[in-house]
């Protein structure tokens, strides 16, 4: 553990951008996005979040996943050379959380999705903790930490006089050599003390109900009135650490006498999309925007952590912070916590009053 | 070196046979190539992916079974894009093949059990392996009722099949169509209405069901009446998929993947299932 | 101006007069650019104006879009219509970034094979200056700095 | 001028009996969330008329929830009559929606307010949307009541940001637009925002032809938007629905304007004035000669 000037920081930053190609927050357009940065002196220091999630240089937004060609009868199929390492710069503790539950359901779950996994071994991750959370940031309440570094190899603190740097990981020691340090020998934060410390600044603290909590209220008039509002853009999955949902599909790129160059994509897909469980035949088991919207929240909060073991949401903020209509996840929450309050108050009449009728809610 | 395997990337076959099944339905016969040929180990119920390489590619249930042919088989109708590039192609052509993927009917467990196989128009193709691997090894399973329904019979499929299945020992197969035309003779009404006519006794009964949604939430309903109770109740679903591995976060009905916890599930599990098939 | 540039057009052509036009260039054999690919479409009103677009995202450098003279449609008015949608479209692609010039909307009809010729020849020597249109799929090198 | 709280007063009382005589199933207007963000609001009993507000972040337009109650909860029967708060851009979407058949008249009972701009940012001090000070037409074109006093502001005709790219040449426009469609994500807010876009299956969803891929590039961002810019000609009202809600900042305004512009000088028509009237590209005028 070594602090450093914000000079010898950034040299450093300079040095590991003439190696690899580095993913940091940016100005784009005067919004915050992660780009590659050409020099150190374009990061944004100051984003806390940008507007998409750094996930997008893991899980692109499109890709080719095939490189396919047709000629005279036969069909070569190539996959497309990988990027290679790359280094997401400045990452923030929720974003490199939730790439453990990308992991989770893209790889850990056999068979592993390869191209995820290939990007997900290139990538090293260089943290800068939070010192301040926005208004709409609950990451504490679904158990992170603003300065938790634990998914990250090196993790950058600020500190008045320049930056704390801790090494996490060996890829991480190693990507740090060659950083002039000031002073060297600070031992290590304890992972989470300073966010602890530093819990009553988050304006936004819900308790997220356990998943077993969430079943019993699937069919509640709440999602109709919630989607009501609900625009059915997919500006929230696509702004989400954690949503992984695609689409795969077939490209002609070129053709010639005898010869068909196609590319297979796949992009981001939303559960939100009208069109999303629409198959060819016309058949449609969700047609209805609040049985898609509702579809959201329960695999954050159900599915995911019960098919995959992972959390669904790591509490960023980002969709709350991009609806247009307002539709707030941590008010969403504290609703359904309010369900299940109400729902355990219900039964423990029903206990005390044997002739109480129960209430059927009415399906969707 | 060691192969790399990437589950989005299909293997190469050829199609080496396309034959019109129904109006508007063709069965498609592909043999992989030998490299990847006995990767390709599969059972009744399990899908693969077929490619049509330019349009892209779509789930459909393994109609074959891998001891009679190493052609796989699969009837396929023409309702969107891919089918209708599918549709187009002519023996000799290649595509891909993404499988085999999702569990398969535990026909082990079926053994000295009656099997009343119940499907519907284009719905009913995965259940064609389970009726082959009775007939193959006959003497291992109880009666076999066969119920075969379509909206009408230019509808119905593996026709050229029925005289084998009904030759089988201990084998009956009862047809039915929505809307008969002139040269219908046989049962008219939905699939319910036959299945109420054959009345097959629940008594170490297993019931298979393959079929669109409704004719899958109706006839469970029916069998219920007819006192079979969920448990020996089988259906394979079907929802638009995009990878078939679990990832790509399409077919969920709650938290069950069609893809990955099924296509296989026992109506107690659909009856558990958060979300409605229909 | 790139001088091994040979612009690749695309012409939807009303079947009715402008096609017949074109048939008429060629067999009063009156020479006219083969750059241009010809498209037949039953009236220029049904040539929706995403269809140049997406002639242009796939590589086309022009596009000519050609019907009956106003009042000679087959279909009594497709082309009024088409000359509304074309006289705001018109502008409107160029304002998006693919030049005025690029895209021609004219009539022609089934006798002025000459006419057809010299359509053609102008179109395509205007595009020949601007050279290719860079936003396409071919090009990809759309991302110009500011 | 009227005071804010006196007309969140009349939307109030005006929704309140409309709920409790039954003449309409939900009144569409504004609530304030705990946050203290404005948004969309649906009241369904007399009782939750209370939550309705007006002040100068009622921003949204509600006339795009019109669409989902034309086929109300995936039925065939007819709709139930619908109130709904609408400012003059709203109002003038209305129109648009009549004109279109998609909507009757008849079952939409229209509180039509008062508009004085709605503001961007937080604070008393925040600044007027850039829309609201081009608005000329303060007072809705259409309602059943009409909450607050008429007036007129004397619009503020402004086109230096179109005119500012118009001075360019073609190829830097078109690396503008590059510049501006990399950051799309395709999420389709500006799409579902817009009151005027309502397809079942939009050209962008459909596959069949495929008009626009799945890529995420240039080629398809690129046909998405001006597609979209161009399906609304003649019939934007220019509420700047699509501008607010894009997550990425791109100036939408400028696509959809320099159309309304051009509407204006070549047919000498503004969209949503009169449910009657058709659009321009929906009509012809006899022996008519544009320019092209």
């Amino acid at each position: 553990m070594v602090t450093t000037t914000r000079e010898s920081l950034w040299g450093w930053l300079d040095n590991l951008i003439a190696r690899y190609p580095v993913i940091a927050p940016r100005r784009v357009e005067g919004v915050p996005l992660f780009r590659r940065i050409a020099a150190a002196d374009e990061v944004a220091w100051d984003v806390l979040r940008t507007v998409v999630s750094p996930k997008a240089w893991l899980f692109p937004d499109s890709e080719v996943i095939l490189e396919i060609e047709k000629r005279a009868g036969d069909v070569t199929l190539s996959e497309p050379p990988s990027a290679g390492e790359q280094i997401l710069f400045a990452i923030r503790p929720c974003d490199a959380r939730a790439l453990r539950s990308l992991d989770a359901m893209l790889v850990d779950h056999s068979p592993p999705d390869v191209y995820f996994a290939r990007r997900r071994r290139q990538v090293a991750l260089v943290g800068l903790a939070c010192r301040q959370p926005l208004v709409d940031c609950f990451c504490t309440s679904t158990g992170g930490a603003p300065d938790d570094p634990g998914d990250m190899d090196v993790m950058l603190y600020e500190i008045d006089k320049g930056y704390l740097v801790q090494a996490v990981t060996e890829r991480g020691t190693s990507l740090l050599s060659g950083l002039t340090a000031a002073e060297t020998g600070h031992a290590p934060p304890a992972p989470g003390s300073r966010g602890e410390s530093r819990r009553m600044a988050f304006q936004t603290q819900v308790s997220v109900p356990e998943p077993a909590a969430w079943p019993a209220h699937f069919d509640d008039a709440y999602w109709a009135r919630l989607a009501d509002r609900c625009l059915g853009c997919r500006i929230c999955t696509y702004v989400c650490p954690t949503c992984r949902c695609f689409d795969v599909r077939d490209y002609v790129t070129g053709a010639g006498p005898g010869i068909v160059q196609i590319q297979r994509l796949r992009a981001w897909d939303a559960c939100l999309a009208e069109t999303y469980r629409r198959a060819a035949g016309g058949h449609d088991p969700r047609p209805l925007k609040a049985q898609r919207l509702r579809n959201r929240f329960y695999c954050k909060f159900l599915y995911v952590p019960e098919d995959f073991g992972a959390i669904g949401c790591v509490g960023c903020g980002r969709c709350i912070a991009a609806c247009p209509v307002n539709i707030d996840l941590s008010e969403v929450l504290a609703e359904v916590a309010q369900m299940v309050a109400r729902r355990q108050q219900e039964q423990m009449e029903v206990f005390a009053l044997p002739q109480t009728e129960g209430k059927v809610s009415e399906r969707m | 070196m060691t192969k790399v395997s990437n589950p989005m990337k299909p293997y190469l076959g050829t199609l080496t046979g396309v034959k019109d099944l129904a109006s508007g339905i063709k069965l498609f016969q592909v043999v992989l190539d030998d490299a990847t040929r006995e990767c390709f180990d599969y059972a009744p119920g399990q899908f693969a992916f077929l490619s049509a390489f330019g349009v892209g590619e779509a789930p459909f249930g393994l109609a074959s079974v891998p001891w009679r042919s190493e052609e796989l088989e699969f009837a396929i109708m023409e309702v969107g894009t891919v089918t209708s590039a599918l549709h187009r192609m002519e023996p000799g052509e290649i595509v891909g093949v993404r499988g085999p993927l999702g569990n398969c009917f535990p026909m082990d467990e079926f053994k000295g059990k009656h099997v009343v196989v119940l499907g519907g128009g284009i719905g009913g193709a995965p259940l064609r392996s389970v009726i082959q691997t009775i007939l193959d090894r006959r003497a291992d399973y109880g009666r076999l009722d066969i119920l075969w329904a379509a909206r009408e019979p230019s509808l119905l499929i593996f026709t050229d099949e029925y005289d084998e299945w009904r030759a089988a020992p201990d084998t009956a197969l009862h047809l039915t169509v929505d809307l008969a035309d002139g040269n219908w003779t046989g049962h008219v009404g939905l699939i319910t209405q036959l299945l109420e006519k054959v009345s097959p006794s629940p008594e170490n009964t297993i019931a298979i069901i393959c079929g669109p949604p409704m004719m899958i939430k109706f006839t469970a309903l029916t069998l219920l009446k007819l006192d079979f109770v969920p448990e020996q109740m089988i259906m394979t679903l079907e929802a638009k998929m995009k990878c078939g591995i679990g990832k790509c976060g399409r077919c969920n009905m709650g938290d069950r993947f069609v893809c990955i916890h099924g296509p296989v599930f026992t109506c107690t599990e659909v009856y558990d299932f958060l979300e409605s098939v229909v | 101006m790139d001088t091994d540039f040979e612009p690749r057009i695309v012409g939807f052509l009303c079947n009715w007069c402008s096609y017949a036009g074109a048939d008429m260039t060629g067999t009063s054999r009156i020479p006219y650019p083969p750059n241009i690919r010809i498209i037949r479409v039953p009236c220029s009103g049904r040539v929706n104006p995403l269809l140049v677009l997406k002639a242009f995202l796939e590589g086309a450098d022009g596009v000519l879009v050609a019907g009956c003279h106003p009042g000679d449609c087959h279909y009594a008015d497709g082309n009024f219509y088409a000359q509304r949608r074309y006289a705001l479209m018109h502008r409107f692609l160029d304002y998006v970034g693919i030049e005025a010039g690029r895209l021609r909307v004219d009539w022609v009809s089934a006798a002025e094979g000459a006419r057809f010729a010299e359509v053609v020849g102008e179109l395509t020597h205007v595009v020949r200056t601007l050279g290719p249109w860079s936003g396409n799929r071919m090009g990809q090198d759309v991302t110009l700095p500011s | 001028m009227m005071d804010m709280t006196e007309m969140t007063e009349q939307i109030r009382v005006k929704a309140r009996e409309l709920l409790s005589k039954d003449e309409v199933a939900c009144v569409i207007g504004y609530e304030t969330g705990p946050r203290g963000i404005v948004r969309p609001f649906f009241a369904y009993e007399p009782d939750e008329a209370d939550r309705l507000v007006w002040n100068d972040r009622c921003a949204h337009n509600l006339t795009t929830y019109l669409h989902d109650w034309k086929h109300p909860r995936g039925q065939s029967q007819m709709p139930p009559s619908v109130g709904i708060v609408v400012k003059a851009c709203d109002a003038r979407a209305l129109n648009l929606l009549i004109q279109e058949r998609q909507l009757t008249r008849e079952w939409i009972y229209v509180i039509a307010v008062v508009c004085q701009g709605m503001r961007d940012g937080d604070g008393e001090e925040a600044p007027l949307q850039a829309r609201c000070g081009r608005c000329a037409e303060r007072t809705p074109v259409v309602h059943d009541v009409l909450v607050g006093e008429p007036t007129v502001t004397p619009a503020r005709v402004d086109w230096s940001d179109v005119q500012a790219l118009e001075v360019m040449t073609a190829r830097e426009r078109l690396a503008f637009w590059a510049r501006q469609f990399d950051r799309c994500l395709r999420c389709y807010a500006c799409r579902q925002a817009c009151p005027g876009c309502y397809c079942y299956e939009c050209l962008a969803e459909q596959v069949d032809p495929l008009w626009v891929g799945i890529g995420i590039d240039f080629s398809e961002k690129f046909f998405f938007h001006v597609m979209r810019a161009y399906h609304l000609a003649g019939r934007c009202v220019d509420c700047n629905e699509c501008e607010r809600v894009c997550p990425v900042n791109i100036p939408l305004s400028l696509l959809n304007r320099r159309i309304v512009r051009e509407i204006t000088e070549l047919f000498d028509y503004t969209s949503g004035l009169s449910p009657d009237e058709p659009s321009p590209l929906t009509t012809f005028r006899p022996n008519e000669e544009l320019t092209l």
